[in-house]
């Protein structure tokens, strides 16, 4: 078999893989770096973030301030010091970005622009109009190009990691193009490939996140960690599933029933705010999990708009004019008028939840590490344990690039400390692997159709685990979820050529989601409580003291994983009341006033 | 990594497209109104002002000097296009093609010179 | 019930065929169905070993480049509801080799995009709390051309490019272009080495397709002319200025 | 340290490369009006070479017997059929250069680039008060020998 041997090697080439191949060839000019990607860098899904990166930049804006929003944003699941550190060294990432190039938004005297965002007090969101991710994706890819110690293996796709007593030796990829499998044997690796939104059947996400590092880590021993906390983003496009950034709502935009009637302000968002004027904290400004809800029970009442293609309800932005919408919003009115044919400066956009992150991911310390030695994870597929219950948006733009930085630090500190695995027992092991992937082609009595099993797996996660949970509900997607890994083991494949098999590699990748699927259900069903975004109709109320926890989901093959629940580390923020709106500025007018008194009282 | 040298063509080539864009309509829609010289006689504005106007144009020392411009403007722009049009015929051009081209286009130009210095000086 | 749409894919497996071939498809659809929607319903029901790349559907990533009736086109963003009685010809993106099926190889095209040096060549340092000042008029001189996805749709549609694969090509020059023009770069000089050669800037007879073609309306076509400009300026320079070549 | 030991058989992989058809031009319209517009200059040389002529007749000889048998030559309805043709080939290119040009400009203006539509204004005023002056000249008999 081929082998390409790497100091680092580093799985995805998104926002997290291209940070981290960037700071292994910056804090360590002699290691050499194996970026791997199933895909071109540029196609990575980072491309198709469109709101924006948070970082401290105002004056009347403070690393606290950020602290507080991200965490009770987090319904108090992030582990504290992890979410200090975080928005310490966002802003210096995000000016690492304006140094090489990102195109960030401006204010007319030249500096940065920030904007309003959902659950963030201060405006705080750095953005490149619309197109936020896709403009730090390319800033990233072409900034690597200058690196020569960065060797991109393009379009490689990572069949399995090799493992040797609880320690990563490298990776066994298949070189798409070629048709041939190579094995990167490496001293660290990094893994940064992007969440698992595509177990859900409507999902904003691209094709390629079908989380192929968190399957793969999990299979190797490492703990999957709060899993049943999906964020389902209030306004995507009804049938695609396309995005409608936040960045809409942040710019005034706002969402009406079929009435006309701005319904949030009766699920503890309002009261409503002028039109035009959003207000942080407030009605549309709320934080991804309360508006989606919201949206859920407007539907029960049957308040929403029924289209062909499901309930919407209206993303209005008529009221904003032409110029201001073509000049912040020039990609929302692209998208708006190629999917559902609509001008957002004429008319309201359909729109409704969709499944749009996975908070949870490969369980792992401050510094990206992960329990097995030298695997780091850093971006949408780690929980490092800032977002919690819930992520606020443009939290994770600025977490690529920051835990992408840490991760390649991490991971060149340590290949020094260690050597490369014994290079034969490993090849032997890498053409076993690589024959045991390859068997399912053309196997004998393998009759399963493979889209029919990813369509029914993302109807039942839709169904049984979707913005409101109760046991019923996930028991049922449990068992089919069953069902389907059972019909998985005889799935059809017939293609049985090597150059650009596609057909396989889904094959494969429906097997990484069958797995990450089956940790979302058990996690949610485990946890029986409401917070953030798992929200269980037969347990509609926080329970601090038995879920003050993080769940965590060991693999035990083709059973149920084992879940088990990790200590949340809690500093500065004393777990509190979740409130926005008008009750959430009374609120924290009162916490403000009792931490003044209780600072006048240590003052005498 | 060779420079090129396209970017003094180019610039002719600019010139010339602009002047034939600008210049050269008027000049073939007055042709249409050229009429014959009946035998014997001479060019008489009274009787033709047009024709006049073109042997004014070619005659004259000033005149001929502008007649040299258009011409040379008119041959660079075209045989420029001409070089690369071989091109797009999937012609494989070299360095003769571009002789042949340019080289002409410097000749006729040449001939235009001569013949406005002839004007001018005489 | 949802339409029929009569489709032929150009299919060329490399271990099997020796010369690409047409498969005919039927193909439901409604009003909203994409040709990428087509294409995964096509995989997934009627032939699995059908191959293409995609990834976001919603025309911001690149990757689903292809021909549709002879034009250069997103498959995410072609609906078959502008071709109802048509027959949908698709074939690989043209100018590059095939691959496979509908995969091209890009290799050509990403190489010379590394060849530009698209990255900022700082003017001066800046600490690292602190940013470039860039009004929103600078930001704007060259913020269309920062729009690439890199489909390279421009590549299929080039007539030069067709004809002499040693041309950079219209994406890359509007690549260079849009770090030429961005007020915190310095490294013109550096990346008009590349324009200045005859398989640079000099390629291009201004057809005009490529900005045609573009999906993101970057107006490749307008960049390689002003490259043009900056190319010629820089030729003088060096002429004037002894030994500067 | 980046070491590649290749041991594998060599690839499957076989790339197609899809013929360059000779006349690829006329596969598309655009193509086709992207020729037309490069030959549409040729008629602009023809013009140019019946000026040439009359400058040589001009040149040689001291008297105007050569102009005037150019003259007659230009009056004759053969060249002025040419001329014809020659004026709409001439005018597409025109049509086609105004429409080019505004792309070789990106001055800003009010924190916009300049819209293409000025530069168009500007240069089909230029051709029109060209015309009219030649037109003034010629038909006034102010010009002539």
């Amino acid at each position: 078999m081929d082998i390409v041997k790497a100091d680092v090697a580093i799985v995805g080439a998104g926002g997290a893989g291209l940070r981290a191949a960037i700071a292994v060839a910056e804090s360590a000019p002699d290691l050499d770096v194996a970026l791997i990607s199933k895909v071109y860098p540029m196609r990575s899904h980072t491309v198709a973030a469109e709101g924006g990166a948070a970082g401290v930049y105002r004056d009347d804006d403070s690393l606290y301030k950020h602290f507080v929003d991200t965490v009770a944003g987090g319904d108090w699941l992030c582990e504290q010091d992890v979410v200090d550190f975080f928005v310490d060294r966002a802003p210096r990432e995000l000016y690492q970005l304006e140094h090489w190039g990102c195109p960030w938004s401006r204010q007319p005297d030249g500096r940065i622009n920030v904007r309003p965002f959902g659950g963030m007090k201060v405006p705080r969101t750095w953005f490149a109009a619309d197109r936020t991710g896709f403009h730090m994706l390319h800033t990233l890819f072409q900034t690597s190009i200058k690196y020569s110690h960065i060797h991109r293996l393009d379009e490689h796709f990572a069949l399995d990691l090799i493992v040797h007593d609880n320690q990563v030796q490298g990776v066994l990829t298949f070189d798409i193009q070629n048709g041939i499998p190579r094995l990167v044997l490496a001293k660290s690796v990094v893994i940064a490939t992007g969440g698992s939104s595509r177990c859900y059947k409507f999902n904003t996400n691209g094709g390629i996140v079908t989380g192929d590092g968190m399957a793969l880590a999990y299979r190797h021993g490492a703990k999957l960690r709060d899993m049943e906390f999906v964020q389902y983003h209030p306004t995507g496009l009804p049938g695609c599933g396309v995005l409608m950034t936040e960045a809409c709502r942040g710019e005034g935009g706002v969402l009406t029933n079929k009435d006309g009637y701005r319904y949030l302000q009766d699920y503890g968002l309002g009261p409503e705010t002028p039109l035009g004027h959003p207000k942080s904290k407030y009605m549309e400004l709320g934080p991804r999990d309360r508006v989606s809800q919201a949206f859920w029970q407007e539907k029960k009442k049957g308040r929403t708009i029924k289209t062909p293609l499901g309930d919407v309800v209206n993303l209005d932005l008529r009221h904003l004019g032409e110029k201001y919408l073509h000049e912040r919003l020039p990609f929302i009115c692209e998208l708006a008028k190629a999917y559902v044919g609509l001008d957002p400066v004429d008319a309201p956009i359909p729109v409704c939840p969709t499944v749009h992150y996975t908070m949870g991911g490969i369980e792992t310390d401050g510094k990206t590490a992960c329990t097995i030695k030298g695997l780091y994870a850093a971006g949408e597929c780690a929980s490092v344990g800032i977002h919690g219950a819930n992520r606020l948006g443009s939290n994770s733009l600025v977490e690529t690039v920051v835990f992408g930085h840490v991760a390649g630090d991490e991971a060149a500190k340590f290949s020094r400390e260690v050597d490369f695995a014994d290079q034969n027992k490993t090849e032997k092991e890498a053409e076993d692997l690589y024959a045991a992937s390859r068997s399912i082609i053309g196997a004998k009595g393998h009759d399963e159709n493979m889209g029919r099993i990813r369509a029914e797996m993302g109807q039942t996660m839709d169904d049984g685990v979707g913005i409101y949970r109760d046991d019923a509900s996930i028991r049922a997607t449990i068992a089919k979820l069953a069902e389907l890994k059972a019909r998985y083991k005889k799935v059809k494949v017939s293609d049985d050529s090597n150059v650009f098999n596609t057909e396989w590699l889904n094959a494969v990748e429906l097997g990484f989601l069958l797995d990450n699927a089956y940790a979302m259900a058990y996690s949610a069903l485990n946890r029986t409580e409401s917070r953030g975004s798992h929200q269980r109709l037969d347990y509609p109320e926080r329970d601090d003291k038995k879920f003050l926890a993080h769940s965590l989901a060991t693999y035990n093959g083709d059973d149920a994983p084992t879940i088990t629940y990790g200590s949340v580390k809690i500093t500065k923020l004393k777990p509190a009341k979740r409130v926005y709106g008008a009750e959430g500025e009374k609120a924290e007018a009162a916490a403000k006033a009792a931490a003044e008194a209780e600072a006048a009282k240590e003052g005498k | 990594m060779k420079r090129s040298n396209e970017p003094i063509f180019w610039s002719i080539f600019g010139a010339g497209g602009m002047l034939v864009a600008i210049f050269v309509p008027v000049l073939i829609a007055l042709s249409f109104f050229i009429t014959k010289i009946p035998e014997g006689e001479q060019i008489n504005a009274a009787k033709s002002s047009i024709d006049a106007a073109f042997a004014w144009f070619t005659y004259s020392g000033f005149g001929s000097f502008i007649c040299f411009l258009t011409i040379s403007g008119c041959v660079w722009h075209a045989l420029h296009r001409v070089y690369h049009g071989m091109h797009d015929l999937t012609i494989h051009v070299n360095f003769a093609h571009q002789l042949i081209c340019y080289g002409l286009a410097f000749i006729i130009s040449l001939i235009a010179l001569v013949a406005c210095a002839i004007r001018m000086f005489s | 019930m949802a339409d029929k749409m009569n489709m032929e894919i150009l299919r060329y497996r490399p271990e099997q065929d020796e010369k690409p071939w047409v498969q005919k498809f039927e193909v439901p659809f409604t009003h909203e169905t994409s040709l990428l929607e087509a294409l995964c319903y096509i995989k997934d029901n009627l032939d699995g070993s059908l191959s293409f790349r995609w990834s976001c559907r919603m025309a911001i990533c690149g990757s689903c480049g292809m021909m549709v009736n002879g034009t250069p086109r997103l498959a995410c963003k072609t609906f078959l509801r502008d071709y109802a009685g048509e027959v949908m010809r698709i074939e690989p993106l043209a100018n590059f080799p095939i691959e496979r099926d509908l995969v091209v190889d890009l290799s050509d095209f990403i190489e010379k995009l590394e060849r530009i040096k698209p990255y900022i060549i700082p003017k001066e340092e800046k600490k690292d709390d602190e940013e470039y000042l860039q009004t929103p008029t600078q930001l704007e001189k060259y913020h269309q051309f920062s729009g690439c996805i890199n489909c390279g749709l421009c590549y299929a549609a080039c007539p030069q490019y067709k004809l002499n694969k040693e041309f950079i090509g219209p994406a890359v020059i509007a690549l260079a272009y849009r770090y030429n023009l961005d007020s915190r770069d310095a490294g013109m000089k550096q990346r008009l080495e590349l324009l200045n050669q005859e398989s640079g800037v000099w390629s291009c007879t201004f057809v005009g397709y490529c900005s045609q073609v573009c999906p993101k309306g970057v107006d490749p076509a307008s960049a390689i002319q002003l490259s043009k400009i900056h190319s010629t300026t820089d030729y003088i320079i060096s002429k004037i200025t002894p030994g500067a070549d | 340290m980046f070491e590649v030991t290749k041991k594998e058989a060599p690839s499957k992989r076989k790339p197609f490369n899809r013929p360059v058809e000779a006349n690829w031009w006329t596969r598309k319209k655009f193509y086709t009006m992207y020729m037309i517009r490069e030959s549409s200059v040729l008629f602009a040389m023809l013009f140019a070479l019946e000026l040439l002529a009359g400058m040589i007749c001009a040149a040689t000889g001291n008297d105007t017997s050569c102009l005037i048998k150019w003259i007659n030559f230009m009056a004759s309805w053969p060249v002025k059929i040419v001329n014809v043709i020659g004026l709409f080939a001439v005018l597409y290119h025109t049509y086609t250069w105004f429409n080019l040009m505004p792309k070789a400009q990106r001055l800003m203006v009010k924190g916009e680039p300049m819209p293409g539509s000025f530069v168009k204004v500007a240069l089909y005023g230029a051709l029109f008060i060209t015309s009219l002056v030649a037109i003034a000249l010629a038909a006034t008999g102010l010009l002539s020998i």
